[in-house]
């Protein structure tokens, strides 16, 4: 172990620390906000990726790192194990993309004197998540999840547009509520169980005393974070929030944050409440249901948008469906479907965002119809988008091809052939949306006035990150094999 | 009789040579450039020759590339039926790149590139060693086509191209849902491994059988347009340009019947067919779209939408030689995926150069072709003798093994279909004929002179006569090593071993 | 329409709350799973275990240190989120507070302030310094602090305020509660403990009180310092003229 | 439901939480829904300090022969130290955002802004802006 | 603890709880709100939390509410009525809420 040992809070506290330096920082050199940040985000990627060394998808394979030398329940515990070093080595590196793809845009969209907010926000949302991801405590994790909401009101706000403050403000509406439920069910939780640690909350539970209580306090979870994932009858927010807030945070927003709440459910599932309880049987059944129709909802409404970022933001919401409904059917093969899922749902949907901010910044173009044409003037952006757009309908080799035959694979094997009709469906759909994008931008003439002179690629700067994303799709498709074997593992040992 | 060999990898790489010369000259040099592409896949052809020995001993080579989970791996595995169709593809490409260099005139760099990696995919399908690796490469294929049929760019053309990716996209996910349900059922077993199929009762129930079976037939039907599902056939065909026509029908509609032929040999396996009796309901939706395919393309007045409808009956041929379940009627299947493809590419390729040179599209406009393009009718006129099956030629010999293996199956109601259809192809190819050689503008009395020279542009010619020559030549010499039945007869032996 | 299906909504809700309530352990029952498990090494052994007599503090310091890291975060990402939506105020563009008040404090509330603030200042100090071992804390202390400067702004103008407690120093401290936690966390990385163990390598000998005991000082000091100016900055860009953001949609 | 006579904190409790809910989604006024949010987030207290409660319990602060066994539970006072703050400053970005709604909408009733977003249609106002 | 003052308190919780939810001027909610966090500091005075007391009349009833009342300064006082609704926006209330 040695120096391994000390990983999980550097990664965290790195960031976390930077961005309160932000302030400080810009009172003399703002200039300098954006590589500080950058490296203090690389750095705790290289630390997570050097995890893979330590922790493998065994029943002691993961690590516990005891703050202040408390061993849990009396102190707070950071948890690793195989899934959640997953869902953190995505978080870094999409989010590290997002930020270098920030420098451009932001600094166009932020006059001076705001860019600083702009990135202390930005570490605090990757921060959050990685904390959020990792802690072994309940409560630390609600704390974890208010930063990781207050940082994304403000980012979507932060242009202070008449419609981005309004959309922010719609979403604070129904995320301070959420966060208040979720609070509510951990003091449920606490007074049925008398702990925190998520171990021990586990061997506690299994013991099933106040049962009526556990219930409620886990309906209240899936309530508060369902509003957070946008499951389909409370995602009311998402598409204003996803579609208007600057296109990085879009791809921050709908790429990882959700995830991150779909993740919470996860954990809650498996590593709390434990998959065998009546209460998560019963809780899951319903929830399986509310996720096949968010992803049928969302592809159908992703069909008939005018508008690129809410086309996006609608394909989320079904995605999210995709994953929840994968989580719900609790079986190994859907399970890894899922979690294969989030990396795949990461990277195409950042991919997309940061396409569509491409657009935005080069021409100011986000309705679907100013995109006919596109590829002429801005070939590789559009080739771009076309191999992620392959990812999300699901086509062999890309990453999307994988997860998604991971969860029909675990619905077939569950016995829920309409889950598996329903990923089809989905997927279907999927190509709707996506192929009529990819056909107007490469086969369709752009309509007078479009297209014509004016910029064309976007800087570097933007189109490197851009590029890693939709290749690291077809890459995890076609190198799945280096991960998936071990991701299985994982969700063996999770169940 | 296994080895290892990266022989298959390298013949589907090799037409990435024309990628790699588009991306490096994309300006200049266009005959560079598409005489470059042509002897990319020149190189696939000998590539794959090299492996003929291999082939007919019944050798198998194979070569893992990458293992996703156990009994999920993509893997290439030459065996001799897969060699077989990936030496009609490549065959076929060849000529058709060849023809291409005079044909296509706008975007050739599109054109070549898509053309070249539909080529790797297709041989992709017909080497993969299992299922999974099979329905990569056909996705791969299936969306790599589309530019092609694209191409024109034209109303009619996109219109196509959209319903075509619309059918390609549902049996897609059809097919998607037969694999998972087939891995379920099948033991977590996906390969092509043994002849007598992988499936069996022990491990599935009855229905559980018959809906993998279902909607393997439902996936692979659309490519290989068994009747229902054909509907995207009769646009695609007019749209894309010759050469993509040709290789369309010639071989891209024949990957679903390929597909079809794995799932009858290598996944179910004749015996566990005849038990589950689906071959039944299979057989009779081929003779249908045999008998109305023919019937439908009497009504078309466009040369190549009556191309399009007859080989939409052709295909269903291979169908219903593998629906018989008989020694003969597969023989017959397997064989004529090649003769048909040597056929229906001439007819194609010609109706390509008659659009060039005289611009006509319809048959009725035809009058007196025969004598402006003598050549092209000629080898026309011998490639649609062929599709009504008369001697000596490919098409009777085909059909002559579906007949006796109708028979040997016990049911001669098949015969009588074949029969009437032979009838409905002359009925609608000998109009053609007539039209094209018999009837002229003008006076009954002055004959017009032939005018030779008019037509000679060999890039085009040169293919046109080649596979009018081989659809002879293989009539005649069935059994020469190489030619179909050298294969065939490996496979039969194979699957039949009593 | 919609207010009558989400006052059935609220109105159902809250029959299933009081009835989860009423399943619920009584409340200040001894057997109670909360008053059981995993409390009494904190009431038994916070004293000796962490030093302080306030068991709550002990808890906040050292048992949850790593939640309080969070918590000063959050109030952090609320004063970043707030300058990020409104601004920074202009130095020198802030007028007497409320701007649009239409009360003008009277003489007597100035004085009465100036009285009273030097007491609140020394007030909110002992209870920051006091926390381990009687009621308070350092956010306490900073709330009541920042308050205090609010009751001073609210009788002699934020612009005083902002000249009384000067910017660079607000923007120099304004993050100083995690970083003092960083920094001591770290310094128990150096010392090959775990984050947020409150020791160094070899430096604790002779020391009195306790090295642990200065650096519980260090934090709480930077909790109040930190808390004080946040709520501070926040209260100015929330007050400071519209025109100043030259964001207008 | 005797059980709710001995824990008519909690009930208090739940109560607050409604009302403070009702406050959030029936009225129209956005002050009046930050308030609802306080308001829910102090019932949420109430119900984890009444929660660590002990009979006879005293403050866990030792010194002056406190002994331990008749401290209340520390633990829900450490959390809801840490709510407080999280409450307030969520208070503090919703009525930052609040300040810049009315600065460019005029009005804090909710109805109208949506009257607003319906007349300006959302995404094509962002782009006219965003690029 | 079942004794009579806490009852009271809670009773006063949940009146100034409505008050503060009912009223339609805004600054006098927030009086009355300030007014209910230091009735919840007695409370969890009475219930043996000296430090959230403490914490929650400094910020409960100190600093949220001077947030509170800045916010008010900076933008209206008074809820809109039905009736300014009806000159300006044409009544909403009776269409019911989109």
């Amino acid at each position: 172990m040695g120096a391994y040992r000390h990983f999980p809070i550097l990664i965290i506290a790195v960031p976390l620390v930077t961005a309160v330096l932000m302030p400080a920082l810009s009172y003399r050199r703002e200039r300098l906000c954006m590589p500080v940040a950058a490296a203090a985000l690389s750095l705790s990627t290289m630390l997570t990726f050097l995890l893979y060394r330590v922790v493998r998808p065994a029943a002691d394979g993961y690590l516990s790192y005891h703050l202040g030398g408390w061993d849990p329940p009396w102190g707070i515990e950071i948890k690793v194990d195989f899934a959640g070093l997953f869902m953190l080595s995505v978080i870094c590196s999409i989010s590290l993309l997002c930020l270098l793809y920030s420098r451009d845009y932001i600094g166009r969209e932020l006059e001076g004197g705001r860019a600083f907010a702009y990135y202390s926000l930005f570490l605090l949302l990757s921060a959050s998540m990685l904390g959020f991801t990792a802690t072994g405590d309940i409560f630390n994790m609600f704390v974890f999840m208010e930063i990781l909401a207050l940082s994304s009101y403000a980012l979507v706000a932060v242009t202070g547009r008449r419609n981005a403050v309004r959309a922010a403000f719609k979403y604070l509406l129904m995320g301070a509520p959420s966060s208040i439920m979720v609070l509510l069910a951990i003091a449920l939780l606490y007074s049925a169980t008398g702990s925190l640690n998520m171990a021990q909350l586990k061997e506690l539970l299994a013991e099933g005393a106040y049962s009526r209580v556990v219930f409620a306090s886990l309906v209240l979870m899936v309530m508060g974070f369902g509003v957070k994932a946008a499951l389909f009858p409370l995602h009311s927010w998402l598409p204003d929030a996803h579609s208007i807030a600057p296109s990085p945070i879009s791809a921050m927003l709908s790429g990882l944050v959700v995830e991150v709440a779909a993740f919470a459910l996860l954990r809650l599932f498996l590593s709390v409440y434990g998959s065998g309880s009546g209460a998560v049987s019963g809780t899951s059944e319903a929830l399986g249901v509310i996720a096949a129709a968010g992803v049928l909802f969302g592809g159908f409404m992703a069909i008939f948008q005018k508008d690129f970022k809410m086309m996006i933001a609608y394909s989320t919401i079904s995605h999210i469906g995709y994953i929840v409904l994968g989580i719900s059917i609790m079986n190994e093969q859907a399970l890894t479907g899922a979690l294969y899922h989030l990396l795949d749902h990461g990277l195409a949907k950042g991919c997309f965002f940061l396409c569509a901010g491409a657009f935005i910044y080069q021409r100011g173009y986000r309705r679907i119809d100013e995109l006919k044409g596109a590829a002429r003037r801005m070939p590789m952006t559009c080739t771009a988008f076309a191999l992620a757009a392959l990812s999300v309908i699901g086509i062999p080799p890309t990453a999307g091809f994988i997860s998604k035959w991971y969860l029909i694979w675990g619905s077939v094997a569950g016995g829920k052939y309409l889950y598996a009709a329903v990923y089809l469906i989905g997927s279907i759909l999927a190509a709707a949306y996506c192929l009529r994008v990819v056909y107007y931008m490469f086969f369709v003439a752009p309509p007078p006035g479009v297209w014509e002179g004016g910029p064309g690629e976007a800087p570097p700067l933007m189109v490197v990150p851009v590029w890693v994303l939709s290749l690291a799709t077809l890459v995890m498709g076609a190198a799945s094999f280096v991960v998936i074997n071990r991701l299985q593992e994982a969700a063996r040992l999770l169940l | 009789m296994e080895k290892n060999s990266v022989m298959p990898l390298v013949a589907m790489l090799l037409p990435w040579i024309s990628l790699a010369v588009i991306a490096a000259i994309p300006k200049r040099g266009r005959d560079l450039r598409a005489w470059i592409c042509a002897g990319g896949s020149a190189a696939a052809f000998i590539a794959v020759l090299t492996m003929a020995r291999d082939a007919l001993d019944g050798k198998v080579l194979t070569m893992n590339i990458a293992s996703v989970v156990e009994g999920i791996e993509i893997s290439l595995r030459v065996d001799t039926l897969g060699y077989y169709f990936a030496l009609v593809i490549t065959f076929i490409w060849l000529l058709a790149t060849v023809y291409s260099v005079r044909y296509i005139d706008h975007k050739e760099n599109r054109f070549f590139a898509f053309f070249a990696l539909c080529e790797s995919f297709l041989m992709g399908c017909a080497f993969s060693a299992n299922m999974f690796t099979y329905f990569i490469f056909y996705e791969m294929m299936t969306f790599g086509s589309y530019p092609l049929i694209v191409h024109e760019e034209t109303v009619i053309a996109r219109r196509a191209a959209y319903k075509y990716l619309v059918y390609a996209i549902c049996a897609g996910t059809v097919l998607f849902f037969a694999i998972v349900a087939h891995y379920f059922w099948g033991g977590n077993d996906l390969s092509f491994g043994q002849w007598g199929g992988v499936m069996s009762l022990e491990n599935a129930s009855r229905a559980a059988l018959m809906v993998v079976f279902f909607t393997y037939l439902a996936g692979f039907g659309v490519k290989a347009a068994i009747m229902p599902l054909h509907g995207w056939v009769p646009d695609a065909h007019p749209a894309a340009p010759s050469p993509a026509s040709a290789v369309l029908s010639g071989v891209i509609l024949k990957a679903g019947a390929f597909g079809i032929m794995r799932v009858v040999f290598n996944v179910f396996g004749i015996d566990l067919l005849r038990e589950l009796k689906v071959y039944i309901p299979f057989a009779v939706l081929a003779s249908i779209t045999i008998v109305l395919a023919s019937v439908f393309a009497l009504t078309q007045d466009n040369l190549k939408r009556r191309l399009a409808y007859s080989s939409i009956g052709q295909v269903s041929y291979i169908l219903l030689g593998l629906a018989l379940l008989a020694q003969d009627g597969e023989l017959g299947g397997i064989m004529h995926l090649a003769h048909h493809a040597l056929m229906k590419g001439c007819l194609f390729l010609c109706a390509g150069i008659i659009l060039v040179k005289t611009g006509k599209k319809n048959i009725s406009e035809m009058k007196g072709i025969g004598y402006q393009l003598p050549l092209t009718m000629i080898c026309f006129s011998v490639c649609a003798l062929a599709m009504m099956g008369t001697p000596p030629s490919v098409g009777f010999i085909s059909k002559w093994l579906l007949g006796s293996g109708a028979l040997q199956s016990g049911n001669p109601v098949y015969l009588i279909v074949l029969l009437v259809s032979a009838l409905l192809n002359a009925a609608y190819f000998l109009p053609i004929i007539y039209t094209a050689f018999f009837q002229w503008e003008g006076e009954e009395t002055e004959h017009p002179k032939l005018q030779w020279g008019r037509e000679i542009d060999l890039e085009m010619l040169v293919p046109v006569v080649l596979l009018a020559a081989l659809v002879v030549i293989v009539g005649i010499w069935v059994k020469v090593p190489g030619f179909p039945y050298s294969f065939a007869d490996v496979v039969v032996k194979l699957l039949f071993p009593h | 329409m919609k207010k009558v299906i989400s006052l059935c909504f609220i109105g159902a809700l809250g029959v299933l709350l009081l009835m989860v309530m009423a399943s619920m352990p009584r409340m200040g029952d001894p057997q109670s799973p909360t008053n059981t498990r995993v409390i009494d090494r904190y009431l038994e052994g916070a004293e000796e275990e962490t030093g302080t007599e306030n068991v709550i503090t002990g808890v906040i310091l050292n048992y949850r240190g790593y939640d309080t890291m969070g918590e000063v975060t959050v109030i952090f990402t609320g004063l970043a989120a707030v300058l990020a939506v409104l601004g920074r105020e202009r130095r020198g563009r802030i007028h007497a507070y409320p701007d649009r008040s239409p009360i003008r404090p009277s003489i007597i509330v100035r004085s009465a302030v100036s009285f009273l603030l030097p007491f609140i200042v020394l007030f909110s100090l002992y209870t920051v310094l006091h926390g381990e071992i009687s009621p308070g804390g350092g956010f306490q202390g900073g709330a009541v602090l920042a308050a205090g400067m609010f009751v001073f702004a609210a009788a002699f103008g934020l612009w005083r305020a902002g000249r009384t407690v000067p910017p660079w120093l607000r923007y120099a401290v304004e993050g100083a509660a995690p970083v003092t936690f960083f920094l001591v966390g770290a310094a128990g990385l150096v010392g090959g403990a775990e984050f947020l163990t409150y020791m160094l390598p070899k430096a604790s000998a002779g020391l009195q009180p306790s090295l642990r005991t200065w650096m519980t000082l260090l934090v709480e000091g930077g909790i109040g310092a930190g808390g004080a100016m946040i709520f501070l900055s926040i209260l100015m860009a929330m007050a400071r003229e519209e025109d100043a953001g030259g964001q207008a949609a | 439901m005797d059980r709710l006579l001995d824990n008519y904190h909690y009930a208090a409790a739940a109560i607050l939480f409604c009302i403070g809910l009702y406050s959030v989604i029936v009225r129209p006024n956005i002050i009046k829904k930050i308030i609802g949010l306080n308001i829910m987030e102090t019932s949420v207290f109430l119900l984890l300090v009444s929660m660590g409660w002990k009979d006879g319990g005293i403050a866990p602060i030792h010194g002056g022969g406190a002994e331990a066994a008749a401290m209340v539970n520390p633990i829900p006072q450490a959390l809801i130290l840490t709510g407080i703050v999280v409450a307030v400053s969520t208070t503090a970005v919703a009525l930052s955002l609040v300040i810049l709604l009315y600065r460019q909408y005029g009005t804090l009733d909710v109805d109208r802004l949506m009257k607003e977003e319906e007349s300006e249609s959302a995404p094509a106002g962002a782009g006219s802006g965003e690029g | 603890m079942s004794d009579a003052l806490s009852l009271v308190l809670l009773a006063l919780l949940v009146v100034t709880a409505l008050a503060a939810t009912l009223s339609r001027d805004l600054l006098a909610a927030i009086i009355v709100f300030s007014g209910y966090s230091l009735v919840m500091a007695l409370l969890w005075q009475r219930l043996q939390a000296p430090d959230l007391a403490l914490t929650e009349a400094a910020v409960g009833a100190g600093v949220t509410t001077v947030l509170f009342v800045t916010a008010i300064f900076k933008t209206q006082r008074m809820e809109e009525e039905a009736g300014r609704k009806r000159r300006r926006g044409g009544g909403e209330k009776e269409e019911g809420r989109p």
